[in-house]
C-alpha cells in the first residue's frame, strides 16, 4: 500500500511509531537495573505521545491532542517520581 | 492525480512526509540505541536525545498538517513540552542510578590527568556507598 | 592579646542584621575583648564582567554590616576588620567556601564561626546545609545565629515592588496561556482566564521567581533566548546526525567517559538552560549538577571536544548577560573541564 | 547539637529538576483549570482536569521534598479543596431540589431563572470533581508520604539479611 493522502501517511507513521514503541518492552523487561527499564518506559511514553498526535492528525480528531498533553505531564512526573523513589528505597522524598 | 494539486499543497505535502520520515529515522536511531548500548548512561544518551528529536520532528508534521486551527496551538505546546521535560527526565534518571551506586562503563580515558582530584573523591562518591550499605542492613536513616 | 575572635559571613538576607547582632552580643558574653571578621565570599572572580558589579555590592554590605556591629557593641572594646573573600579564585560549591572560610580562620587566628541560618553567597541558591557538613569537614566550630526565621513562603518574597513585578509577570503569563489555549473572543474564557491567573500568579508567582526580576533585562533575555533556539536547534540536528551514524554502525564505536565541567553560569534557571541544552545534544548528558560543577557523561569523542569548547556556555551566557559576558575563554583554556574515572558520578 | 548527626546522608535535590518544575508549574495549573472550567463542552472533563491540578502540587513535592510544599500549601487548604468541592455539589443539587426540580435536575435553573442548562453542569463540574479530584489527589499523596515509616523499612531490611 502507497499511502497518497496526509492521512494515510499519519496512520503509517503511527503504525510504526507503534512497533518502535515494542521494541522498547525488551529493554523494559530485560533490562538489568531499575533505571533501564525506567527510562525503556519514559521512552514509551514519549513515543506514545507522538503516536497521539499522528493519530490526532491522521483521524481528524483533535481532543487526541488533549491527551497527549496530559500523557506527557504524566510522564514526566513518573520518571521524576521513581527515579527519586529508586535512591535509597525511597528514603527520601 | 498529484498535478491537480497545487504547488503549495506538494511542498507543504513534501515537506509533512519528510519531517515523518526524519522523526521516524531518529526514533528508530533512539530505539537502536536503548537496546544496543552497554550501560544506563550510554543509553540514557539516544533516550533523551534522538528520541527528543524524533518526536519533535513528528509532532512538527503534525502542527504543519493542522494549519492555522486550534489545534496547532497544542500541537506546539506539545512540542515544547516534550523539549523541556524529556533532557530533565532524562537528567533525572541519570541522577538517580548514580545515586544508587551505578558505576558508568568507561573506555581508557584518552587525556592525561585523570588522578588530580582524587582527593576529592570520598566525600563526592559518599551517596553511593549509603546505597550501596543500605542493602545489607546499614540503618543510617534513624 | 584579644580573647575572642569571630567569622562572621555575610550576605544579603533578611536576617544578615540579626546575626551580625547575635555574634557581637554572644562574643561579648564570655569575653570582655572581641575582634569580629566580618567576610563577604563571592561566587565570581573579578575578571568576569559581573564580577566588578558583585565586588562593590559586597563593599557596601560590608560597610552596613560594620555600622550595625558598631551600634551593637557600644561601649565595649570591639575591633572589627572586614575582607572580600573570593575574588582571586572561582568558589563553587560548599566545599570551596568552607576552604575559603578555613584558610582565613588560620591566617587570622580566629576560633569560631557564626552563620547566619539564610547564607546565601553571591546570588546562588542558599546552600547552608551542605555549608554546616562541609565545615565540620574543615574541622572549624560553627554556631547558627538563633534568628527569627519566617516560613519558607514569606522567605522567598523581596521588596515591595519586587513581589508585584512577580505577581504582575506571572498573572500575564497565565492569562496569556489560558487565552492560547481557550477562545479570546469569548467572555467567558475572559472572566475565568482573570480568575484562574489571579489564582496561578497569587499561589505560584513566589515558587516559580524565586530570583528577582529585572524590568529591562527580564524581556531581553526572553528576546535573546529567541535568538537562541535555533542556534540550539542546529547543534542538536547536527550532533544528531553524528551520534546516529556511530550507534547504527555494526561496530558501535563509542568511548563513554565521565567528564568534568566547572561552567561559569548561575544557579537556577541559566543553570537549567545549560544543563538541559547540553543533555539535549547529543553525545553528552549531564549526570549530576551541583551549583557550577556538571558532572558530564559524553559518549563519543568529537562531542567531547565540542563541550570543553564551551560553545554552548557561551551560548547561555549570551542569553542571561548580554553580549559582552560571552567572550570568556573555553573551559579547556580556563582549566574548568577535565576527565575523571567512572567512580566519580 | 543533634543535628550534625543528620549530616551523613544528606541528600540534596537536583536544581536542574527543581527549576524546570519551577517552570512548568504555572503552566500545568493554568491548563488544569481550563480543563476543569471547559469540563462541560469537552471530552475528557472536569476529571482530568482536577487530576493535572492535583499533579501539579505533587510535582512541585517530588522536585522539593515534602517537607517544604507542605509548609508551602497547607493542610487546611487542602482540606477546604475538598470540602469545599462537596459543599458546591450538594449546593447545586439542593438548589434544584428548592426550586421544584429532583437533585441535580438542571431543568429547574432553566425554567426558573432562564439560564441554560449548560451553568448547571459547569457548576458541578467546577465545583463538584474539579476541586474534588484536586483535593483528593493531594491528600492521599501527603497521607501516603506521612505514612511511610522507617520501622518498617528496617523489618524489611532485616529479612533480607536473614535471606543471606
Amino acid at each position: 500500500m502507497i499511502p497518497t493522502s496526509i492521512e494515510e501517511i499519519f496512520l503509517l507513521a503511527a503504525a510504526l511509531f507503534v512497533l518502535l514503541a515494542i521494541m522498547m518492552f525488551y529493554r523494559a523487561v530485560a533490562g538489568p537495573t531499575t533505571q533501564d527499564r525506567l527510562l525503556a518506559v519514559n521512552v514509551l511514553g514519549t513515543n506514545t505521545v507522538v503516536i497521539l498526535a499522528l493519530l490526532a492528525a491522521g483521524l481528524d480528531e483533535p481532543w487526541f491532542l488533549d491527551i497527549a498533553l496530559i500523557y506527557a505531564l504524566l510522564n514526566f512526573l513518573m520518571a521524576v517520581a521513581i527515579s527519586k523513589f529508586t535512591v535509597e528505597r525511597g528514603g527520601v522524598l | 492525480m498529484i498535478d491537480a494539486i497545487p504547488m503549495g499543497e506538494q511542498l507543504r505535502f513534501a515537506a509533512i512526509v519528510i519531517l515523518v520520515v526524519a522523526g521516524l529515522f531518529f526514533t528508530f536511531v533512539s530505539a537502536v540505541g536503548v537496546l544496543r548500548l552497554p550501560d544506563i548512561y550510554a543509553r540514557a544518551h539516544t533516550a533523551s536525545q534522538a528520541d527528543t528529536l524524533g518526536a519533535g520532528l513528528a509532532l512538527a508534521a503534525v502542527a504543519l498538517a493542522l494549519g492555522w486551527q486550534h489545534a496547532t496551538v497544542y500541537t506546539v505546546l506539545l512540542l515544547f513540552f516534550v523539549f523541556i521535560t524529556n533532557p530533565t527526565a532524562a537528567h533525572a534518571i541519570a541522577r538517580s542510578a548514580a545515586e544508587s551506586g551505578i558505576t558508568p562503563v568507561t573506555s581508557e580515558p584518552t587525556a592525561t590527568d585523570g588522578g588530580e582530584r582524587a582527593d576529592d573523591g570520598p566525600a563526592d562518591s559518599s551517596p553511593n556507598t549509603d546505597g550501596e550499605d543500605g542493602s545489607t542492613g546499614g540503618g543510617g536513616s534513624a | 592579646m584579644v580573647d575572642n575572635r569571630l567569622l562572621v559571613p555575610l550576605s544579603e538576607t533578611p536576617t544578615v542584621r540579626q546575626t551580625v547582632g547575635y555574634a557581637v552580643q554572644s562574643g561579648l558574653e564570655d569575653a570582655d575583648e572581641l575582634e569580629v571578621h566580618l567576610v563577604v565570599a563571592l561566587p565570581y572572580d573579578a575578571e568576569v564582567p559581573e564580577g566588578e558589579q558583585q565586588i562593590s555590592e559586597a563593599k557596601q554590605l560590608l560597610s552596613k554590616a560594620t555600622r550595625w556591629a558598631a551600634e551593637d557593641a557600644g561601649n565595649a572594646d570591639v575591633t572589627l576588620e572586614t575582607e572580600v573573600l573570593g575574588t582571586d579564585e572561582y568558589l563553587f560549591g560548599p566545599r570551596d567556601y568552607a576552604d575559603v572560610f578555613g584558610s582565613y580562620a588560620d591566617e587570622h587566628d580566629v576560633e569560631r564561626i557564626v552563620l547566619d541560618p539564610e547564607y546565601k553567597p553571591g546570588v546562588t541558591s542558599s546552600i547552608l546545609q551542605p555549608l554546616e557538613r562541609e565545615l565540620d569537614a574543615v574541622g572549624l566550630p560553627y554556631d547558627e545565629a538563633p534568628v527569627e526565621r519566617p516560613a519558607r513562603h514569606e522567605r522567598l518574597v523581596g521588596t515591595g515592588t519586587e513581589r508585584f513585578d512577580r505577581y504582575f509577570a506571572l498573572f500575564w503569563i497565565s492569562f496569556g496561556f489560558y487565552l492560547v489555549l481557550g477562545d479570546p473572543t469569548y467572555w467567558f474564557d475572559l472572566v475565568t482566564g482573570v480568575a484562574v491567573a489571579g489564582i496561578v500568579s497569587f499561589s505560584l508567582a513566589n515558587v516559580t521567581f524565586s530570583f528577582p526580576l529585572h524590568r529591562v533585562e527580564s524581556p531581553l533575555r526572553t528576546l535573546r533566548f529567541a535568538i537562541y533556539v535555533p542556534y540550539l536547534i542546529w547543534e542538536i540536528v547536527r550532533a544528531n546526525i553524528a551520534i546516529s551514524y556511530v550507534i547504527l554502525r555494526p561496530s558501535m564505536p563509542i568511548e563513554p567517559v565521565v567528564t568534568r565541567v566547572d561552567a561559569r553560569v548561575r544557579s537556577g534557571l541559566p543553570l537549567l538552560a545549560l544543563a538541559n541544552s547540553i543533555t539535549l545534544t547529543p553525545g553528552t548528558l549531564v549526570v549530576r549538577a551541583n551549583d557550577q560543577r556538571l558532572i558530564v557523561h559524553t559518549l563519543i569523542p568529537p562531542a567531547r571536544e565540542d563541550l570543553f569548547d564551551g560553545s554552548l556556555e557561551r551560548a547561555v551566557r549570551f542569553v542571561f548577560n548580554g553580549r559582552a559576558a560571552a567572550r570568556i575563554p573555553t573551559p579547556r583554556e580556563r582549566g574548568d573541564a577535565e576527565i575523571v574515572g567512572g567512580d566519580e558520578v | 547539637m543533634s543535628r550534625s548527626d543528620t549530616h551523613g546522608d544528606t541528600y540534596t535535590e537536583s536544581q536542574v529538576i527543581m527549576t524546570t518544575v519551577k517552570i512548568i508549574a504555572p503552566f500545568t495549573l493554568t491548563y488544569g483549570a481550563f480543563l476543569s472550567l471547559h469540563g462541560a463542552d469537552t471530552p475528557g472533563g472536569s476529571f482530568q482536569g482536577g487530576a493535572i491540578i492535583g499533579v501539579t502540587v505533587l510535582m512541585l513535592a517530588f522536585a522539593f521534598g515534602i517537607e517544604p510544599t507542605r509548609r508551602w500549601l497547607k493542610n487546611s487548604v487542602v482540606v477546604g479543596l475538598v470540602t469545599g468541592g462537596v459543599a458546591i455539589f450538594i449546593a447545586t443539587g439542593l438548589a434544584t431540589i428548592a426550586l421544584g426540580g429532583n437533585f441535580l435536575e438542571y431543568d429547574a435553573f432553566v425554567e426558573t431563572f432562564g439560564i441554560a442548562h449548560y451553568w448547571g453542569m459547569e457548576a458541578i463540574e467546577v465545583g463538584g470533581v474539579a476541586l474534588i479530584v484536586a483535593g483528593v489527589v493531594i491528600t492521599l499523596f501527603f497521607a501516603t508520604a506521612a505514612g511511610f515509616t522507617p520501622t518498617r523499612r528496617e523489618e524489611g531490611i532485616e529479612e533480607v539479611s536473614q535471606d543471606d
